[in-house]
């Protein structure tokens, strides 16, 4: 019995509870959601050093074995996950004290965002299929909550679309979850994969079959090729602080999803299922970074490069070797600091110049260069400049994909990196090299801007930001031991037999 | 527009229904461990019974009945729903096993106080808060 | 009866799906809620279908006699009727403002925030 | 011989409900039709569970069952009350061969206030 | 012993909900819509009665307590809802 | 309201002599406190009303269930048969019920009984509106529904 | 080691704190480490040139063969010697020539970033650690390149230079990894005694084409010349200094780096000599047409790095020798002339030739070093660069028979054109008449001249005394280069033989196009300008246009807004996937099962999907809730008469309330209206119909493919033993699954509050 395990689903959903017994008061809410999200943290520090240390971390929920209860899981990559959970959590509460309006604070924000966390964590923890889907509805339905929080008319729009792809998506899990549940009579994902590696080869087409659900439904989710369309339709919409902690965590979710059912339990056909996988993770890179390149506004750009980064991971999962792997989850610690961040860095901008369209940005660099600096680190990041995270990200993904062979993702991976960079960089001409705009198309006057600049709630606004820009820099400089991490991590996904027998105690 | 329909009928009937629904809500959510019922059921048919009342006697009758806010209802049922796992740490069990407590109430017989039971109850508060915020909130915004 | 239950589940997925797939915006919501019907439907059928003899156990027995339906499927669709009806709920009070505000009901007209 | 009767209850209490829905499908306006289902589906109803507690013959099924009985007398005369009402304001048309219409001229358009015929006589 | 009770009742119920739902599919007026529909509330209760009947399981008169108190609100709601001068398309 | 109470008490005291609090040995105390109050207190007039007020509804009960099964039978024959015998009519019926009870009481029997419906109560209170099924000139029906009142409020008062 | 490399690093992070701190001595006192770092590398001169390399190692990542490995040998010295030398006078003069600018604090942090990353990149012995550095310079030089941020052309330009040398980049890392397969390591060290492993290889051709593609695109080599020049177009001549004879030559170094082992082999000889040979005839040619004072230098840069990739091509013992000499010595010259060019740009505010003129007498030291420098550039006695010409001449003849034609005749016809263009850069701005300029000019301060006058004496130096270079350190880069000792016997007099013939050639015939300068400009426009649509910039632009082109189309079709067509593409692949994977890994036909069918069972399964149906055909709003509503009870009555009362009674409220919902909600909401035309409906209905079936497909064989019994036996039997309830299902919800049922309830909760937020909290209001 190992009560960590249950705390980074207990803290933030107590704090979510308590937060909304206490919606009247904004102050209280405030303070919880700062002392939440810091306690949430602390807990995944320790979850994770726990789980370094002694491999799988078990916690049998009401007592009740497995698989008959419902246990909680924690390996190394769920670990790393929730981690990362918390630190985009803790990063956007600080955000939120100065960026999200008194109004919305009313509305919920704070209760929302601890509920959203919680229900990340569980995901990440959960070691049972349909508790997984429990924990996906309520980070979908906090999602939902945070995206139209404001009401305005895009919000609306955006959330249509948003609500009803990942309703379709949901259905589709639940439907799988059932179609599984009558061909294993089991929910438990390690008894799962124990059960499906006792069937005969004649039928496990049957299984690849079921696991085409799953991975439709956490493509939708994931927001891979083609299913991603809620994507680019919704993220720019919400306050920025939602933005980013939707751009850091929702998609990883589904990703994180597709390396859990697609390393334990379906793992019958993998010539057949990961060929499918490499071809979504090759079509997603493209996609996503083509979509960018057209785009003038900051968050857009930001949205549609999710989507191909979504494909980065996947190629780790669909390249299916231990190195690629290692990528796939390296990638996913990069991604999640670093997207977050760069959405915290268009609020700023936003904040400090009151638009996000590129037009009608400029001037940055010369007024402020570390705003400058605060955005170029993660941003070279992302497009995978060394020395920084991205960098040893993409590495690790482009040499699995040579020493596999899979030339055409490599290319593609590769081309994506450059493009990438492209939109950056694009985005650092626009709103830092350029000249501030004058006349019509700038939005606001001189005085107004050096106004803007001004203030105590900027600190909220750098402190998370610098701090995500440290880890970017620590993850880069630092690799070895995040390497390490990943590679031992990635050594559990790869041992399916050791996540049967430390849930259920039978060595399959 | 008002909220509710002008009969004396449904007014006189929903009266005497809304104490009725209530104790059966009770009632489901008590029993809910040994016969149909729990905690859902029971707070739906709760919530049921003060829709009723917002039809036939109008949305302010309907939160005077109700006597809380129904927002309050769901932050407390969650946290009371969170708290009934906890108990089981002190006993050295992993969360959410479940403590039973059992009181003797010489002519009634046992009363089975346990955790699931506060959890079941912490349910029933989350879908009458859920329910009728949804509800009512929504009766408001029509007028 | 399973054969047609399981005709019953694939039309409720088809209509569901016929009906997401208009235009008009009422016609979403009344297809998401068939959506939802069918898929706790399917884990029913999914998981096996037991006439006359309920999950529970007589008062004073330590086990129902004789076989029972499965009490496990019976929870999930419990939990999933509740959440479907949360979310359906939030979509339908949605669609409802998203129609408030942007003043069409024609989906195909709620298309200025994608690009 | 209980059993039987149990059974005669049952059965003629599904003949009312068939009755009512029959009458449900065949009578030609919206308060004929619900003469039909309001009456015969409660006595069905009734009568069909009242089968049942004689047939289980156990106190907790008859109370249920009274229960219910009791619950349906209860609700279905307001329902039917609601929704003729409504039908009233909606203008859901009378079958042609109705008599007479009291009710006529009674209601406020706006408020949905009914007045009596005395208070109407009172105002002239 | 009730070997021709069984499909009896069970075929006049089921005759019954088709009828019912003919009149609900027909219309032609919304109220009448909704009267059909109390109908097969009505219906259930009974179908419950007979399933109770046939198969001595009392769990399931649970069910028909449960519809009998509350069936009839979705009665009120159309008929509020008409009374609200909400649009009648029918 | 006491008379009830009273024998809602000696019904607990019989079930906590028998030590045994189940819902038949309620049931069966409650019998046996009717009976003792009906025969011990006869002459205060409080429970006296109150042991009058069973019978009458014993007897309610059945005639009710009497036009009921009427009514339906009534219904039945129009149903069934292929021409309709019905000569429906909304009319106003001067009540005698007085409190919101009573009249909700006696509008929801009428529903529930010959070929009647109620529609609406004036705001008044006076005049229930109904819809009749078979009706056969405005006296007649109205003879048989103030019939029909008189017995109702006779077991409400 | 590590210190030393990283030091620029360090220095770039405190610079503008203490260049705030020294005023006006900012560049004297920042230009302590270049040069502290120049007498450092010094200092293992002997070390190396008797031993041959050095290796220094730190642990990076190694758990992916990442190290910061550092390897010095007579290549890597001579390169590390170049930079923090030249970086020593650029940092001095950047202080003087930038002294009043805003950005000058700026430009030290990153002037000392990428001096830092150059000598990371020439001194990294494990390759992705080098990569890491190419990295770094090409994001430096991007900085450095669009340094006048606010002018759309040096934005543009720098972007271009970016692409194209990190694309170039991204080609080296798939490359570095292919090697390291090839060659069995990631450390240079070890991979310069793999050679002939790595050209046996199978991987050889791949890799060696992308490390060429990264070489060549960094080294501006043709077709990817057209950014350095462009890289002029706006910033300092400082920084454009370090693009053209600094940053570019890391394309040179991976070369030269490489050449033991990937060289040798006809692709080798072949790619590089043909390719450098024609960068340096298209740098000369392009240099000759220019007017622009750093246009003409960075153009003859091109050719100065054709020349040298043509050297490393050729792959023999001289043309090793010939490189290292001819590296050593542009690099002098060209160091003098760009800080000329910037001496003339800053005193006369002009930046083309064709301005200038008559300045010996204003700038007489400027002149006098500019005359040596042009002298070596055009490869004249007595300076170093007739030395460098003399091999360059005496390799391209001794070249292997199969390219000896062309690159002769290319290097002959370069060196004519290059000799026009020294005769310009010498000649034109200080002698003939007087041309008024913007600027009143007057001799430059030391800061600006210290460096000019340095290198320009170097050049004259190790003209004078070839055999001081030689054996200091050119030796041991030759080694380097060529895998094996080479003799070099570098002279300034050889006697007369055919090198010097060419070079007298060249020399007349450069001198007389100095003459008719304008003439043969005319004519070479005449001549290139319709033709340069087709040229290898217009590619790039097409490229990038291409991109956005692309994309907007993408997004047009997939992003299209229309939430029908998502729903739609998702469910067609949905459908697609599955059905594909049913037809290929499970071809089973089910059969059905009809046991059990009961005429009320068939009664509520035909209403349920009755009504589900008509729902769909109804045009009336509230008709379809009425439906919606018989749909509920359809399914409550299966779950009833299937033994689910818990789940019965639920469907059974929570129908209730949806329909109270709904009517709440739709009071407001529009009709139903038929608004798709039949072709979409049919459509519709056939990719409904085409999921419906799939899913009856999978569930019948679910029916009769059970693998296991499922685990609900435990909770049959333990429900109420050990968690003392009778109702199962209520059990499992609340103790044997109570984290579902908590994950529900907490979903309903936020449920309720995004609906409460999004009735109340409306942006109406919010604006007011
Ligand atoms: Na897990
Ligand atoms: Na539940």
């Amino acid at each position: 019995m190992r009560p960590e395990v249950a705390l980074p689903i207990l803290i933030p959903l107590l704090f979510g509870a308590v937060s909304l017994a206490f919606w009247r008061s904004q102050r209280v809410q405030r303070w919880l959601g700062v002392i939440g999200t810091g306690a949430l943290l602390w807990s995944s520090i320790v979850l994770l050093d726990a789980t370094r240390r002694d491999g799988y971390l078990i916690m049998h929920m009401g007592d009740w074995a497995g698989p008959f209860g419902i246990v909680l899981v924690s390996d190394l990559f769920g670990a790393i996950m929730v981690v990362l959970a918390a630190i985009t959590g803790f990063a956007t509460a600080l955000y939120s004290l100065a960026s999200v309006p008194r109004e919305l604070e009313k509305f919920g924000y704070y209760p929302l965002m601890h509920l959203l966390l919680a229900g990340v964590c569980g995901a990440f923890l959960t070691g049972d299929i349909f508790n997984l889907y429990v924990w996906f509805e309520v980070l979908l339905v906090a999602s939902f909550a945070l995206l139209i929080l404001g009401g305005e008319r895009a919000q609306m729009e955006g959330a249509i679309k948003y609500v009803t792809l990942n309703l379709l998506s949901s259905v589709l899990f639940l439907s799988a979850v059932g179609l599984l549940y009558g061909l294993t009579g089991t929910l438990n994902m390690a008894d799962i994969a124990w059960k499906l590696g006792q069937i005969d080869d004649e039928q496990a087409g049957l299984v690849t079959v079921i696991s085409i659900l799953f991975m439709v439904s956490f493509g939708i989710k994931a927001a891979a090729f083609p299913l991603f369309f809620w994507l680019p339709a919704s993220y720019h919409t919400p306050q920025v602080a939602v933005s980013a902690l939707f751009a850091g965590l929702l998609t990883k979710v589904g990703v994180y999803a597709l390396f859990r059912v697609f390393t334990l339990i379906f793992t019958q056909e993998v010539e057949f299922t990961h060929t499918l996988l490499l071809w979504m993770a090759g079509l997603t890179m493209l996609t996503g970074v083509l979509g960018a390149a057209a785009q003038f506004e900051f968050r857009r750009i930001l949205s549609f490069h999710i989507i191909s980064q979504i494909g980065y991971m996947i190629l780790g999962l669909a390249l299916f070797t231990p190195l690629a792997l290692v990528g796939g989850v390296f990638y996913i610690m990069h991604h999640i600091i670093v997207k977050a961040n760069l959405f915290l860095v268009s609020g700023l901008v936003y904040r400090l110049r009151g638009s996000y369209e590129l037009k009608e940005l400029g001037g940055l660099y010369r007024d402020m260069p570390w705003v400058g600096i605060l955005f170029l680190i993660p941003a070279l990041s992302l497009a995978g400049l060394p020395p920084l995270s991205g960098f040893f990200a993409k590495f690790i993904l482009i040499r699995a994909g040579l020493e596999t062979g899979a030339w055409v993702a490599v290319g593609v991976a590769l081309l994506v990196g450059l493009l990438t960079l492209y939109s950056m960089i694009k985005i650092w001409g626009e709103v830092f090299w350029k000249a501030a705009p004058a006349g019509e198309s700038a939005p606001e006057t001189v005085e107004r801007r050096s106004e803007r600049s001004r203030g105590r709630d900027l600190y909220f606004f750098y402190l998370p930001i610098a701090g995500l820009a440290v880890l970017t820099l620590i993850i880069g400089l630092s690799a070895q031991p995040i390497y390490v991490l990943a590679e031992t991590a990635a050594g559990q996904l790869l041992d399916p037999a050791g996540y049967i027998e430390a849930v259920l105690g039978v060595r399959p | 527009m008002k909220t509710q329909m002008n009969s004396l009928i449904l007014r006189t009937t929903g009266h005497f229904l809304l104490p009725l629904l209530l104790i059966f809500s009770i009632f489901l959510l008590l029993r809910g461990h040994d016969e149909p019922g729990g905690g859902f059921i029971a707070g739906l048919v709760a919530a049921a019974a003060i829709a009723l009342y917002l039809f036939s006697m109008g949305i302010k009758s309907a939160r005077q009945v109700l006597w809380v806010d129904p927002r309050n209802l769901f932050g407390i049922g969650l946290t009371l729903a969170v708290l009934s796992g906890v108990p089981a740490i002190f006993y050295g069990q992993a969360f959410f096993t479940s403590q039973w407590w059992p009181i003797y109430l010489p002519p009634f017989g046992t009363l089975k106080l346990s955790t699931p039971l506060f959890f079941d109850i912490g349910v029933y508060l989350v879908v009458v808060g859920s329910v009728l915020t949804i509800v009512l909130t929504l009766a408001e915004a029509e007028g | 009866m399973d054969t047609i239950m399981a005709l019953v589940v694939g039309t409720l997925y088809a209509t569901a799906l016929y009906m997401m797939l208009r235009r008009s915006i009422i016609k979403l919501v009344i297809g998401l809620i068939l959506l939802s019907n069918a898929a706790n439907l399917l884990i029913f059928t999914a998981a096996g279908l037991t006439t006359g003899a309920p999950p529970l156990v007589p008062d004073g027995a330590s086990a129902p006699v004789g076989a029972v339906a499965d009490p496990l499927a019976q929870a999930l669709i419990l939990t999933a009727i509740v959440i479907s009806f949360g979310v359906l709920a939030f979509a339908v009070v949605l669609i409802h403002r998203a129609y408030e505000i942007v003043k069409v009901d024609d989906m195909d007209q709620m298309k200025d925030t994608d690009t | 011989m209980i059993d039987l009767l149990a059974g005669l209850l049952l059965l003629v209490g599904a003949l009312f409900m068939f009755i009512a829905a029959l009458g449900l499908v065949r009578m030609p306006d919206l308060m004929t039709r619900m003469h039909a289902t309001t009456k015969s589906g409660v006595l069905g109803a009734g009568l069909m569970l009242l089968g049942v507690a004689l047939y289980l013959a156990e106190a907790g099924v008859l109370a249920r069952a009274l229960a219910i009985i009791i619950f349906t007398m209860l609700t279905a005369p307001v329902a039917a009350h609601a929704i003729g009402r409504a039908g009233y304001f909606v203008g859901v048309p009378f079958w042609e061969g109705t008599v007479k219409d009291e009710l006529k001229d009674h209601y406020d358009p706006d408020t949905h206030i009914l007045a009596s015929p005395k208070e109407e006589e009172g105002k002239g | 012993m009730f070997l021709i009770l069984q499909p009896l009742v069970y075929l006049i119920l089921s005759v019954s909900l088709g009828l019912g739902f003919f009149r609900l599919v027909k219309g032609p007026t919304l109220p009448d819509r909704v009267v059909a529909l109390e109908l097969i509330a009505s219906l259930t209760v009974g179908l419950i009665a007979a399933y109770t009947f046939f198969s001595g399981q009392t769990a399931f008169l649970d069910v028909a307590l449960v519809l009998a108190l509350t069936a009839f609100l979705t009665a009120i709601a159309f008929a509020r809802y008409l009374e609200k001068g909400g649009q009648r398309d029918d | 309201m006491i008379a009830l109470t009273w024998n809602l008490l000696l019904a607990l005291i019989w079930t906590a002599l028998w030590g045994n609090l189940s819902g038949t040995n309620l049931l069966i105390g409650f019998i046996f406190g009717y009976l003792v109050l009906a025969f011990g207190l006869r002459d205060i007039p409080e429970f006296a009303r109150y042991a009058a007020r069973v019978p009458r509804l014993i007897r309610f009960f059945f005639y009710f269930i009497g036009e009921l099964v009427k009514s339906n039978l009534k219904v039945a024959y129009d149903v069934l048969t292929p021409t309709h015998h019905m000569r429906p009519a909304v009319i106003a019926f001067p009540l005698e019920a007085k409190t919101d009870g009573e009249i909700t009481i006696v509008a929801n029997l009428i529903s529930l009984t010959p070929g009647t419906l109620s529609l609406d109560v004036s705001r008044d209170r006076k005049v229930l509106y109904i819809h009749a099924m078979y009706f056969d000139g405005d006296e007649p029906t109205r003879q048989s529904l103030r019939e029909f009142e008189q017995r109702v409020l006779e077991v409400m008062r | 080691m590590l210190l030393a490399v990283l030091s620029g690093f360090l220095l770039a992070f405190v610079a503008p704190w203490l260049a705030r701190a020294a005023g006006r001595y900012s560049g004297w006192l920042l230009a302590l480490l270049p040069a502290g770092l120049t007498f450092w590398f010094a200092s293992f001169l002997p070390e190396v040139a008797a031993h041959g390399s050095i290796l220094f190692e730190y642990p990076w990542v190694p758990g992916l063969d990442v190290g910061l490995t550092f390897y010095l040998d007579g290549l890597s010295l001579l390169f590390a010697l170049l930079i923090s030398g030249i970086g020593t006078f650029i940092v001095i003069y950047a202080g003087g020539y930038l002294a009043d600018h805003p950005d000058l604090r700026r430009f030290y942090v990153v002037i000392l970033a990428f001096m830092a990353s150059m000598l990371g990149l020439v001194l990294s012995s494990n390759l992705i650690a080098l990569f890491v550095f190419w990295e770094l310079t090409s994001i430096t030089s991007y900085l450095l390149i669009g340094f006048d941020h606010e002018d759309e052309k040096a934005r543009k330009a720098a972007l271009q230079g970016l692409i194209v040398t990190v694309g170039g980049g991204l080609a080296l890392m798939a490359g570095f990894v292919l090697l390291a397969m090839a060659g069995g390591s990631y450390e240079l060290a070890e991979l310069l005694h793999e050679g002939d492993a790595i050209r046996d290889h199978a991987l050889y051709l791949p890799l060696l084409l992308l490390i060429l593609f990264g070489a060549f695109t960094k080294s501006a080599q043709v077709p990817f010349h057209f950014w350095l020049p462009n890289a002029m177009a706006a910033p300092t001549p400082v920084s454009a200094y370090l693009h053209s004879a600094t940053m570019v030559k890391a394309g040179v170094y991976l070369l030269a780096r490489l050449n033991p082992s990937l060289g040798g082999t006809d692709a080798w000889l072949l790619l590089l000599s043909l390719f450098g040979a024609l960068t340096m005839f298209t740098g000369a040619v392009m240099a000759i047409r220019s007017t622009g004072v750093k246009r003409m230098l960075a153009y003859s840069t091109v050719m100065a790095l054709g020349t040298l990739t043509l050297l490393i091509g050729l792959g023999t013992p001289t043309a090793a020798a010939a490189a290292v000499t001819f590296l050593l010595a542009h690099s002098l010259y060209k160091g003098a002339l760009f800080l000329i060019a910037g001496i003339l740009d800053h005193e006369t505010g002009c930046k083309d030739f064709r301005d200038l003129g008559g300045l010996r007498g204003k700038l007489p030291v400027t002149a006098a070093v500019a005359a040596l420098a042009a002298l070596s550039l055009a490869g004249i006695l007595p300076l170093f660069g007739f030395v460098a010409k003399e091999l360059l001449f005496e390799s391209v003849i001794g070249a292997p028979w199969i390219v000896v034609a062309p690159v002769t005749l290319l290097a002959l016809a370069s060196a004519v054109l290059i000799v026009a263009a020294a005769a310009v850069v010498g000649i034109r701005p200080y002698f003939g008449p007087t041309v008024p300029t913007p600027k009143h000019p007057h001799e430059a301060p030391p800061a600006l001249l210290a460096g000019p006058v340095t290198l320009a004496a170097l050049g004259l130096l190790f003209g004078l005394y070839p055999a001081l270079a030689e054996h200091q350190i050119l030796a041991a880069a030759a080694r380097a280069v060529h895998g094996a000792p080479v003799e070099l016997n570098l002279a300034l007099w050889h006697g007369f033989n055919l090198p010097l013939l060419m070079s007298l050639v060249s020399l007349g015939l450069g001198l007389w196009v100095f003459s008719r300068w304008e003439f043969v400009r005319a004519r070479f426009d005449r001549h290139l300008e319709p033709r340069e649509r087709f040229g290898p910039e217009r590619g790039y632009e097409l490229f990038m246009e291409g991109i956005v082109r692309i994309s907007d189309w993408q997004t047009r079709l997939l992003q299209n807004g229309y939430l029908r067509y998502y729903i739609l593409t998702i469910v067609i692949t949905l459908v697609a996937l599955t059905g594909y994977t049913l037809l290929t890994r499970y071809p089973v036909v089910p059969t059905p099962n009809l046991a059990g069918i009961e005429i009320h069972l068939l009664a509520v399964a035909l209403m349920t999907v009755l009504a589900a149906l008509f729902a769909i055909i109804t045009h009336s709003r509230l008709g379809a809730v009425a439906l919606l509503g018989a749909v509920g009870f359809g399914v409550a009555l299966v779950f009833i008469l299937f033994s689910a009362p818990d789940v019965g009674i639920t469907q059974v409220l929570v129908e209730t309330l949806t329909v109270i919902l709904l009517v709440l909600v739709i009071f407001r909401l529009p009709g139903m209206y038929a608004l798709s035309r039949p072709r979409a409906r049919y459509r519709d209905s056939g990719v409904a119909v085409a999921l419906g079936g799939l899913l009856v497909w999978l569930l019948l064989l679910i029916q009769e493919t059970r693998f296991f019994p499922s685990i609900s036996a435990y909770f049959i039997e333990n429900s109420q033993p050990l968690a003392h309830g009778r109702n199962i299902v209520n059990v499992i919800l609340v103790d044997f699954r109570a984290l579902d049922t908590l994950g529900e309830i907490t979903v309903l909760a936020l449920a309720a509050v995004g609906v409460y937020a999004m009735i109340k909290l409306r942006a109406e209001d919010r604006q007011k």
